[in-house]
């Protein structure tokens, strides 16, 4: 029973995460509720006993990601102050109406299905010992793959958001003069 | 030195490059050009003699040397050269002749800006009749037969300022072209049958016996023998060439190019041209056992002989005289070698060339004292004021009628007499020859009291009294004299050198020969002919001679329409315009008609056609294809336009679609499995 | 001595056994989390009197001795104080983000404490990654320092909340980097098999401990620099840099939710401690064969209070250091020892088979040698550690 | 202790899956568009582990394998995501997708 109760509380709390971070007005609140909603899928994880997956959840995504979302909201945050921007698109309705085809379309099979509906099989032996040996022979390629990849990101990243020296030293690059222009950009 | 036959072929060639050389030359090099050609034809005299003397002493009669000029996939063109008798004494006649009327003319033509065009034309026709006698091959022989005919048009509209001139070298070159074609067709038809133009070719040649029988054998349309087809239109060759009956219309005419021309060409060389064709193709002339052709060869020689010689008796220009009279002495080669073979034609053909030549250089002279004056009736007493060139003169002209014993046209027009009055067809070329012979003495005397005995007219007086010619043209005529007179007792009866140098025998000296009895007969009669002409010619002429001015010519007073029929040349030129003429005019205006109205409307309405077309093309082009594809490429721009607006660049419209075809997919999927 | 050793274990059990069998394990796991929120509640008070006593002492002066006797009931002063202070927030701060900033603070905090071995099978929940759960935990911080920056909307608060963020991310790959050499001796995630990894005594007295190892000294080292820095305690405390900003991130904040930010602070570094004591100093393991009567969850006290005392000690003496070299220590010196040492241990168990003799000395020597030439290299040569001297032109 | 079944999992993913889906369509800013389509990853995983722990071999640890190997390129993804954003920004002046449509057709 516990499991139930717990999992039922947690999806109407990651789900509430997610509502409130796509609906959310303000930036900085729609990201701290993505973390959220983050870490209400890493407790999903643990409840599903996938232990190691959960902390890997929790400590990449809300250690790193949700901050790394944070600090791109605060370098954009020209964007706030702009007067009367309406946040969502003209057509949100029809971008909304579109997701509930999506969700209606991925429900169907899912209730209909009968296979689906079986409960949970006995708990596995959460050990990490497995997945260690796992990592490091059947998957130790895609390992070696994925840390190529995170240094090129790193690396990327770090080059794409360098600020260039051209508009680096442009006088009107502090903070309070970027506000400035935003506001002209945007009534140009 | 039997391999002089291999350098024979300088002989043409000297002259030839002389020519071309001369050509090249620009009008003031007047020395050069002279001294090329006098020199070239020095070389070819000295090898001529050469070649004469080599005949005389190696005992070969012919020495021929062949090449191929092309071959074709499976026969070959072969020309080549011959030396024999006859060649060598063509060669040592043509190149003595040619170099003594060239340095006359270095005198005569003195003052002519184109001195240098004119030598140049000269040696080149020097290299044509060389090339022409050496010819072992009838398509060499033509080849140099049409030079010949070339330059003979070139020198006589030597000045062709002068209408005249011009036009009587077009008039020349036709009439002759005319003759030509008759030899070619001859030409193709021998080749043809015969298979070869080679004359001696080891056996092969066409004037070999093999050749001649298979002619002989053959037959024509016409029944006739096919060796006499093709020796009559040989021979209408040189009839054109030689200035026979029907095609000497042009002969007289060509007296318009300068003096020394018509010297060479008209009275020694080129018209003998023809004459030497006749003698080359005697083989097959005479083949077969009764040939024809020799028939008409010499009725045409003889009618020749007579009407040439009548017209001659009205003419009043100097040269024009002297011309009929070569047609008429020409007709009597004609005949000599219709009747009594190749020696004496041919002996008479060497005779008559020394002293023509004389008598036109003679006449040159003349002119040149008479500051160009040509008509007779205005020379006179030119006796006194040019005594060298009467002297000169006077020599030629008794060579030409036949003055016995001393002068050359004794023997040979007695060996043509006596060969006639042998003829076994008839005798009536006998009697024409007689006639002839009377005629000639006539003329000359006429000609002779003329010119040089009576009172100087007052032509003269008018301008510069007559002066006689420089040294250099006096001293050819001096030497041309001494040959006329003793070039005659190469054939005497006694001696008949000439006649076995030719068939290769020897000769022997027999006095008595002379007064055989028909022999001894024959000189008298011809003798007595010629006293009886003199005599009368005297009697008719001199008076009128020294009367001043003169009134008409007495011939004229008495048988006014016989000498006004004679002084139009019977109206031949005007018969000729009035049929010939005019139907090759009727024939080119049919021609320029069918050119101007039949082929232009042909080509006129299929270009409008054409350019209908490309109307309707351009047309179709124009509204069908361009329209169509333009509206082709605007429906592309529209609905590029449209597919364009999908793709507006917003990321959300893009995820939008995609999320809506996943849907659209998975709903597919659960009801199509379901 | 087993008893008086499993004392608490035995007292959880026997008062769980009042509870019904279902509910027991909630019940015991109730239990667990108030006696452990008692415990560390009371060390935050000791703690903050214990520091302010020593640095006075240090400074050559009394600390607090005005309330209670040597002033030991100077936090309850100080708590009851930030109790009754009224509550101040800013008026254009964001409310929500503004109050839930301490919450996110501590509570992450709280639960780090689920994991530690404090003695023999005392520890709370014993994970089988364990310690991949404290540092899960751990990365929880950065986001409350952000919120309580961001939501006073204040230029200073918003750059101390942009430096501790800063700070915290960059130490935190050393703290873990410096943690895997004890993980890889253990070859387990779990702490208590990491500690009984550490149990038993090399040569009859000295003790397995990983810090008898060189990597392992290395490795305290570095952790121990990591864990002041990731609590943000002196030589690093820029963030709050009382000269400088105030307070950095705590500037609009007080009453109890500036208590709250200095527990949570405090609860942080017990934390981390409490992890340097079971990675590197063997958890509750005797450092000696003859010393083991007394309980090992006494042996786990001792430890950590010499490392507090040893985290106080240095915030008396070192001088603070400024951001760009505090980055620059941390990305140029730390990571790269850290990764050195990684090797280093490495080799040190893979040469485990070494039979012949002095084997022992040869790997110490070997091991020690290539910690220092690095140590020295890095320090020295490659300007990592000391950033050249910046210039400052004030006339400008 | 019953699980709840599969299905519920599932459910739970696709309403995530639809939430991410809907913001990253409907809102305007750059970078919650990237927020919703880190949402839409997670529902992912989500069904991985699900389908890990209610599959029939859970010691193969392919799903445990595939979601570990997702979060990391996940974060590598969202880092250069964001770096394009701030370029962007510091260019543009401005976040909103609608600015950023210069590709279009």
């Amino acid at each position: 029973m516990l499991n139930e109760i717990s999992f039922y509380l947690l999806a109407a709390l990651t789900v509430a995460c997610a509502v409130a971070a796509m609906a959310l007005r303000r930036l900085v609140h729609c990201a701290l509720c993505a973390a959220a909603a983050f870490a209400g899928l890493a407790l999903i994880y643990l409840q599903l006993d996938a232990e190691f997956v959960g902390f890997a959840q929790l400590l990449v995504y809300v250690g790193a990601i949700a901050i790394l979302i944070v600090f791109a909201v605060l370098l954009t945050r020209g964007e706030e102050a702009a007067p009367g921007g309406r946040q969502s698109s003209p057509s949100w309705i029809s971008g909304v109406g579109i997701a509930v085809l999506l969700l209606a379309g991925l429900l169907l099979p899912i209730l209909a299905s009968p296979s689906l509906q079986h409960g949970a099989p006995p708990a596995p032996v959460p050990s990490v010992k497995r997945i260690g040996e796992e990592l490091m022979t059947r998957y130790v390629l895609p390992l070696e793959m994925v840390g190529v990849l995170l240094t090129a990101a790193l690396l990327g990243a770090v080059v794409i958001a360098l600020r260039e020296p051209s508009d680096g030293n442009l006088p009107g690059n502090s903070p309070a003069q970027q506000r400035a222009k935003t506001g002209e950009a945007m009534n140009l | 030195m039997p391999h002089l036959i291999l350098f024979l072929w300088l002989v043409p060639s000297l002259p030839l490059l002389a020519a071309g050389w001369g050509a090249l030359l620009k009008r003031q090099r007047r020395r050069l050009a002279a001294g090329l050609a006098i020199g070239a034809m020095a070389l070819s005299w000295l090898l001529s003699c050469a070649a004469f003397f080599s005949t005389l002493r190696v005992r070969i009669l012919r020495q021929s040397c062949n090449f191929t000029w092309f071959d074709l996939a499976h026969t070959t063109v072969q020309l080549g050269w011959m030396l024999d008798p006859l060649t060598a004494i063509m060669l040592m006649m043509v190149t003595f002749l040619a170099l003594v009327i060239f340095i006359y003319s270095l005198g005569y033509m003195a003052r002519d800006q184109n001195f240098t065009r004119f030598f140049c034309f000269m040696s080149l026709f020097g290299a044509g009749m060389l090339g022409l006698v050496i010819a072992n091959s009838l398509l060499l022989l033509f080849i140099c037969w049409e030079l010949v005919g070339l330059s003979s048009y070139l020198l006589i509209g030597f000045w062709y300022e002068k209408p005249a001139a011009a036009a009587a070298a077009k008039k020349a070159f036709i009439t002759t072209r005319i003759g030509d074609i008759a030899l070619l067709l001859g030409m193709l038809w021998l080749y043809s049958r015969s298979g070869t133009l080679l004359f001696y070719n080891h056996g092969q040649g066409c004037l070999e016996q093999a050749s001649l029988d298979r002619l002989v054998a053959g037959a024509t349309m016409g029944g006739m023998a096919l060796s006499t087809a093709i020796s009559l239109l040989i021979f209408a060759g040189a009839v054109g060439k030689s200035g026979q009956v029907p095609l000497h219309v042009w002969l007289p005419d060509a007296m318009e190019g300068p003096t020394p021309v018509s010297a060479l060409i008209h009275a020694a060389t080129m018209v003998a041209a023809g004459v030497f064709l006749v003698a080359r193709m005697y083989p097959l002339i005479s083949a077969g056992p009764h040939p024809a052709a020799l028939q008409v060869v010499t009725w045409v020689g003889a009618v020749t002989a007579v009407f040439a010689a009548a017209i001659a008796m009205a003419q009043n220009d100097i040269k024009r005289i002297i011309a009929y009279s070569t047609i008429s002495q020409l007709g009597y080669m004609m005949m000599g070698l219709g009747v009594g073979g190749v020696a004496v034609g041919m002996f008479h053909l060497i005779t008559h060339a020394f002293f023509k030549s004389l008598l036109f250089l003679g006449a040159g002279s003349v002119i040149h004292g008479c500051h160009g004056e040509q008509d007779i009736r205005k020379m006179g007493g030119l006796k006194q004021l040019m005594p060298w060139t009467f002297a000169t003169y006077a020599a030629g002209m008794m060579a030409l009628c036949g003055v016995p014993l001393f002068f050359s046209g004794f023997w040979s027009k007695d060996a043509i007499l006596g060969a006639a009055r042998d003829w076994p067809f008839s005798s009536a070329p006998f009697y024409l020859g007689v006639a002839g012979a009377f005629l000639t003495a006539f003329y000359m005397t006429r000609q002779v009291c003329w010119v040089f005995f009576g009172k100087p007219a007052e032509a003269q007086g008018a301008q510069a009294p007559a002066h006689e010619s420089p040294a250099v043209m006096t001293i050819p005529l001096a030497i041309l004299a001494v040959f006329a007179v003793l070039a005659g007792f190469l054939g005497t009866p006694a001696w008949p050198w000439f006649d076995s140098y030719l068939n290769g025998a020897n000769a022997r000296f027999t006095f008595a020969a002379l007064f055989a009895r028909p022999q001894l007969l024959l000189l008298l009669l011809s003798t007595l002919v010629v006293g009886i002409a003199f005599a009368l010619g005297w009697r008719v002429y001199s008076r009128v001679a020294w009367q001043s001015p003169r009134e008409a010519d007495p011939l004229e007073k008495s048988l006014p329409p016989l000498f006004w029929l004679l002084q139009n040349k019977f109206f031949i030129d005007e018969l000729y315009a009035a049929t010939v003429i005019r139907l090759n005019t009727a024939f080119s205006l049919c021609a320029d008609w069918l050119d101007r109205v039949v082929w232009a409307g042909a080509v006129r309405a299929v270009s409008g056609l054409t350019r209908a077309l490309a109307q309707i093309n351009r047309a179709l082009d124009e509204s069908g294809i361009n329209a169509g594809f333009d509206l082709g490429c605007q429906g592309l721009r529209d609905t590029g336009s449209i597919l364009s607006w999908m793709q507006n660049g917003r990321i959300q419209r893009y995820l939008r679609v995609l999320g809506l075809a996943i849907c659209l997919g998975l709903l597919a999927l659960i009801w199509g499995s379901a | 001595m087993n008893a008086l050793d499993q004392i608490f274990v035995s007292t959880l059990h026997r008062l769980a056994g009042f509870a019904p069998a279902s509910a027991r394990p909630l019940v015991s796991m109730l239990l667990i989390i108030a006696g452990l929120m008692a415990l560390f509640g009371t060390c935050f008070a000791l703690a903050t009197i214990l520091e302010r006593k020593t640095l006075g002492r240090m400074q050559n002066r009394y600390g607090p001795n005005r309330v209670g006797p040597f002033g030991l009931f100077q936090p309850i002063a100080d708590g009851v104080k930030m109790l009754i202070k009224e509550d101040i927030v800013p008026f254009s701060a964001d409310q929500a983000l503004h109050f839930l900033a301490p919450l996110v603070l501590t509570v992450p905090v709280w639960l780090a404490f689920a994991v530690l071995p404090f003695g023999r099978n005392m520890s709370a929940i014993e994970l089988d990654s364990g310690i991949l759960f404290f540092f899960a935990i751990g990365s929880a911080s950065e986001l409350a320092v952000f919120m309580a920056g961001w939501s006073s909307q204040n230029k200073y608060s918003l750059l101390g909340a942009m430096r501790a963020i800063a700070q915290m991310i960059s130490y935190e790959v050393p703290l873990v980097l410096a943690s895997v050499p004890a993980l890889i001796a253990a070859g387990s995630l779990s702490l208590p098999a990491i500690v009984q990894a550490q149990s038993g005594f090399a040569l009859g007295w000295v003790p397995r401990w990983n810090v008898f190892t060189p990597w392992g000294l290395a490795g305290f080292a570095l952790f121990l620099i990591a864990a002041t820095a990731e609590s943000n305690r002196c030589p690093f405390d820029l963030p709050e840099g009382e000269s400088e900003l105030i307070a950095g991130y705590l500037t609009e904040y007080s009453g109890f939710k500036y208590a709250l930010f200095f527990l949570g602070e405090y609860l942080g570094l017990f934390a981390v401690t409490g992890l340097a004591v079971t990675l590197f100093l063997g958890g509750w393991q005797a450092p000696a064969p003859w010393l083991q009567w007394l309980p090992t969850w006494g042996w786990f006290a001792l430890k950590f209070s010499a490392l507090i005392f040893l985290f106080i000690w240095a915030r008396a003496t070192l001088p603070r250091l400024r951001l760009d070299q505090l980055l620059h220590f941390a990305w140029k010196f730390l990571v790269p020892l850290a990764l050195i040492n990684l090797v280093v241990a490495v080799a040190w168990c893979k040469s485990g088979l070494w039979q012949f003799p002095a084997a022992l000395e040869i790997r110490w020597l070997l091991g020690a040698g290539v910690l220092a030439a690095s140590y020295v290299g890095l320090g020295r040569s490659w300007k990592g550690g000391y950033p050249e001297r910046r210039q400052y032109n004030y006339a400008q | 202790m019953m699980n709840p079944p599969l299905s519920h999992y599932l459910l739970l993913s696709a309403l995530l899956f639809s939430i991410g889906f809907a913001g990253a369509v409907a809102r305007r800013g750059a970078i919650l568009v990237l927020i919703g389509i880190e949402l839409m990853l997670n529902a992912a995983n989500l069904n991985f582990i699900a389908f890990w722990r209610f599959g029939a071999n859970p010691q193969a640890l392919t799903g445990v394998m595939f979601v570990l190997f997702s979060i990391a390129i996940a974060a590598a993804e969202v880092a250069v995501g964001l770096a394009l954003v701030i370029a962007i920004y510091r260019q543009r002046k401005t976040t909103r997708l609608d600015a950023m449509d210069s590709l279009k057709g």
